[in-house]
């Protein structure tokens, strides 16, 4: 069990134009989840959403190492993982509004966007939901010799759900082609993670005997190099591991929790957002080594702004599901 | 009702003031959930009661929905009085082995001498576009299991003397809360009363027809039996109030009198509740039957999100209304 | 039955033949449980399957039902199509999330993106002093979920059918063998075939009265519609073999035609599946009914170990043929 | 975490009296196994029976540091635990047997013999089923600050059950008063646990921050050793613990489980028989310390066979319940 925090410019293999890559998957992460948080302060978005902003890093370092055919499963703060396999957003607003053009023709919404072509196996409302289909998703791709390989995406809090250890178990044994990312943003819900985690996070999976590594989750390029070490690894034959990325989420557990105090203080979110913002860091890294200069930075934004909005005016123009549809897929 | 001091509570205040009494009243109770403390539920149903009762009476748990049901068993069967907070019926998935395999058999299979007095509390409900994994109403899967009490509250006056009944009762009680009554409002008596488990309210009488309801179909019936009104028919909302024991015999009788039935329920209609109270009423009131009893349950599909899908899949007050004047013959 | 080459077979030969056969047919195909290759299951239900398909088809498990069935979830959505073994119908109240919250949804709530074409084999059926805890007939809560298939075969010809054809699906389906049948015997083409998931099958023809029955209780209605001849009583035996989907229309047809009906089931009666199946026919053979649809379940206790005990809670022919001759007015 | 394997005579603190105490209770659990199993050939013994023949010195040296109201909680293999914590052996063949005057009146048999007036709380069909129970109790012991422990005995199939892991962690985090005592007798009915179980046992409580040790389960003297220092700590406040006790089943998984030699062969059954068997060792100890000698232990077994025997003569001859009694009990 190795610990890394700092990935080395080598080590990370980044270059210009993968750089800029990253960065605009991250501003496009981000923009979109703004434009979310707006639809639904406006009461335009039905039901709730969980928003990623802050955590981008995890999700864009990771899948930069997936190949399209590749699995990821995710959660009910999936948007960005979504985004980051390759999901467009115009189909994913839709999704969210509930209308037919959406990746799940609207019967899904924000928590269970599912697109088998970039290889997501569907976000989840029961937490450690997905645990199973992802490490069942390596399992056949062992079985078939595909070569692929899956990422079970799960917040710290799924560490509460005895069926995590269940199939950790499973993937050691049979040395699954399984990632677990744990994407620990301090908080299940509205309790402190020290409050319902005794022990250390990675001593769970090293308990099975299981790879484990942890990385700051705010550094791209960390997350970017352990990714690629671990999925390379689980492709080869090497088996399954688990990465451990600290991260933080700046808004509420949903859009709806607007007052936050009562379980952490606005200094925190300050912190974490002024000193260790994943795009801030990046962007300047990109720029130190004259990757990339703060216009071209900019021009990410801009152009992930303009993507961003007609996506949403397509979702928002696009029409619901016919009522009288309700009763297909139930079977296939 | 009796008559005395009441004042309007919503849904959520009348449960939060029977958990306040219980408390207050019996040192062995206590509250286990993921953020029912500081939070009081994400549904805020809970809120201040950690501050009365402190974090050794209200306490957060991790999520682990399996884990501290199962550890609730074994407090209760050792001196305490455990409510468990289950954040969504849907989970229900998650502690049906401490719950139908433990609590509920311990007490039979240990020929009476252990017992399991815990209650566990839970949502049900669709419409808040909330989607498959956090809509459904299961309270069927339990109904079915013997050593289990099942009860579902249909107003705030229901919610709080049913509630003070499951956390005295001796035997492992599943609670289901509508999400969507929470700020429901009705009357409640400012002094203590109780309401045993087991009993049918009617919640309206009437002669033509018997709608049987649970739960928020009740106020959907209520709705319903308005309109019906207005069109000449007098029908008769008859609430179960729990599943199990289930009073049988008031829903027979009002049958018997009205000679009609529906049954309306938030689950799954297929092998859901109204089945049961479907085929208890089609034989125990057979002979005076001038119509099929018809069942209104929840569509059987997986809840869709989308809110065009999502609304026609539950029983509506129009619905019912349609039902019910088809069934007699005034259509 | 189709008229061709026939052996008999008993109900867990049948079992391993259809097994056998599609692990041949469809590489796909793999199955997935505790003690299921060397040991062939403590049943030795799949004795031998380990031989001829090794042990990258025939899986040995840790004992964690809900970790493995996920396993199979996720791996009937990437192209496989896994079969899994709960040892004990009981041990489903671990795998409830996996099947219903996952399983039965997914192709719902992905808009039929996705699909889980997966089986679910498990056990039920009590009178095996086995208790509480090993006893239980769970169906009826599967069958109350929209996105799964449940199958109740009643005899080797039946098993080895539907199973077949279980595989076969696209869907989740949940495949139930009653323990006591493992041995029965009965005759079993010898040429393939397969039985469509859906259809139920009139196991004896009769005109007085319909006795729906299903698993090891058609065996049993079949003992008691041989006592019912014996006093001049023609019962018509009708097993729906499948739960979800229900072939509603023979049920009611057959009962529109005999006018009287009693449903027999293992599981729990109340809640259980035979008040759908109950409500059903009191439903739509309404107008034909000459004496109220009687429902014969299992006791709504624990399943007790004791054998005087365990013995009166499930339906017997006799209580079968005293409830049919009460019915028909011949007691 | 600390691995011990062996126990000085001081740290056991077994002296003469003790010594024969326990050497007589392992004999009775060891009888009260040979009776079952002949009875149930005999086909006079419904159902099934797990027989916990050749794992006494786990359960006598464990319940041998239990206060009569500390809790227990056993498993489909729990007659040993019964016994060695305090039942009579003449109500337990009458569960057996499914007669009236049992522990349960009947209603349980082998797998949920419970007898709260020695703090049993109940053997479990459901393999790690008990563990929420335990755990429960022990919630409880501290809540009421009875002083109570909770021993949650368990094999180590239920390893696989992740609701084991949702518990220690629980117990972790509020330091409950429990100890997870693992019998790993090798086997999960028919199937090596080496084949089930990833990594190393001791490292999935340590997962937790939970302390945990190993012995050797057929040596009583570590037995009782290693559980009276983690039953101190978890009374005195210092929280839960895990044992691990290395111990053998010389039977079949059940009574009817005759053929063996497909999972595991003769040789290792006769090896742990011959050279580790728990009684003998035990029993050459008492022996060499001069605190029994021969015709002592004899005499054990010859008081165990006649308790045994007129136990089992009163469970044959007490009636069965009475079928009319069959619906009560199902609610308090
Ligand atoms: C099994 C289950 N229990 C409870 C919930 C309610 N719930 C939704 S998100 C959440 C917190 C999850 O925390 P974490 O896993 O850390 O993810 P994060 O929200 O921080 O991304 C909870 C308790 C759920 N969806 N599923
Ligand atoms: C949840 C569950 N799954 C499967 C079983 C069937 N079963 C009974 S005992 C057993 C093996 C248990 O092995 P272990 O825990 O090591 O205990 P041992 O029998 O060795 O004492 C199994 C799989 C069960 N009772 N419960
Ligand atoms: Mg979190
Ligand atoms: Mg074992």
């Amino acid at each position: 069990m190795t610990i890394h925090t700092q990935a080395t410019r080598a080590e990370s293999g980044i270059d210009a134009a993968r750089g800029l890559q990253m960065y605009s998957q991250m501003a496009r992460i981000r923009v979109f989840e703004e434009r979310v948080n707006e639809l639904y302060t406006r009461a335009i978005m039905p039901g709730l959403a969980h928003l990623y902003i802050g955590q981008e890093a995890v999700a864009v370092g990771v899948c930069a190492q997936l190949e399209p055919d590749d699995y990821i499963t995710s959660t009910h703060r999936g948007h960005g993982h979504c985004l980051a396999k390759g999901a467009q957003p115009d189909r994913m607003f839709a999704e969210l509004l509930g209308k037919e053009a959406g990746y799940c023709r609207g019967r899904g919404g924000s928590m269970h966007i599912a697109d088998p072509a970039t290889g997501n196996l569907g976000a989840n409302a029961i937490v450690a939901g997905s645990a199973g289909v992802a490490t069942g998703a390596a399992f056949s791709a062992k079985w078939r010799g595909s070569g692929q390989v899956a990422v079970c995406f799960f917040g710290e809090g799924a560490l509460g759900q005895g069926v995590l250890y269940e199939v950790m178990n499973l993937a050691q044994l049979w040395l699954l082609p399984v990632v677990y990312v744990c994407e620990n943003n301090l908080y299940n819900e509205y309790t402190h993670y020290r409050e319902t985690t005794a022990g250390e996070v990675l001593a769970r999976p090293a308990a099975f005997g299981m790879h484990a590594e942890q990385v700051d989750g705010q550094d791209v390029r960390a997350v970017f190099a352990a990714a690629g070490r671990l999925v390379t690894r689980a492709r080869s034959g090497g088996g399954p591991a688990f990465l451990q990325c600290d991260t933080y989420r700046y808004r509420g557990h949903h859009v709806g929790d607007i007052n936050r105090v009562f379980y952490r203080s606005k200094e925190e979110e300050q912190e974490w957002m002024t000193t260790r913002d994943p795009l801030a860091r990046f962007g300047d890294w990109l720029c130190r080594l004259g990757f990339a200069d703060p216009a071209d930075l900019e021009a990410c934004f801009v152009t992930a702004r303009h993507e961003i909005e007609t996506a949403a005016q397509f979702a928002l123009d696009s029409p619901f599901p016919d009522a009288s549809d309700v009763q297909r897929h139930v079977y296939a | 009702m009796p008559e005395t001091a009441v004042r309007e509570l919503t849904f959520a205040e009348a449960i939060r003031e029977a958990l306040a009494e219980e408390l207050r009243r019996d040192p062995r109770v206590v509250v286990l959930g993921e953020d029912v403390a500081e939070a009081g539920t994400p549904f805020k149903v809970l809120s201040g009661l950690v501050e009365e009762f402190g974090t050794t009476r209200i306490i957060d748990t991790p999520i682990s929905e399996a884990g501290f049901t199962g550890l609730a068993v074994g407090a209760a069967m050792t001196g305490m009085r455990p409510i468990v907070d289950i954040m969504f019926g849907d989970f229900l998935t998650l502690v049906m082995d401490q719950m139908v395999n433990q609590a509920a058999k311990i007490h039979y299979m240990s020929g009476g001498a252990l017992q399991v007095p815990m209650v566990l509390r839970t949502t049900m409900g669709a419409t808040r576009r909330s989607a498959a994994q956090h809509s459904q109403s299961l309270h069927a899967w339990v109904s079915h299991v013997p050593g289990l009490k099942v009860v579902l509250p249909s107003t705030p006056y229901d919610a709080k003397g049913l509630l003070k009944s499951a956390i005295r009762d001796q035997n492992p009680v599943v609670f289901f809360e509508d999400k969507m009554m929470y700020r429901l409002k009705g009357p409640v008596p400012l002094e203590e009363y109780t309401i045993p488990l087991g009993v049918a309210d009617i919640k309206r009488p009437g002669t033509d027809i018997t709608i049987v309801a649970t739960s928020s179909m009740v106020q959907t019936a209520m709705a319903a039996a308005e309109l019906l009104e207005q069109v000449g028919i007098s029908a008769e909302v008859v609430d179960p109030r729990t599943t199990s024991p289930l009073d049988r015999d008031t829903l027979v009788d009002s049958v018997k009198k009205t000679s009609r039935a529906i049954v309306v329920d938030e689950g799954h209609e297929r092998y859901g509740v109204t089945a049961e109270i479907a085929a208890v009423i089609a034989d125990g009131a057979f002979y005076h039957l001038d119509a099929p009893v018809k069942r209104l349950g929840a569509m059987d599909v997986p809840v869709p999100f989308s809110p065009p899908l999502e609304d026609v899949t539950v029983p509506t007050e129009n619905t019912i209304f349609d039902l019910a004047r088809t069934l007699c013959g005034k259509a």
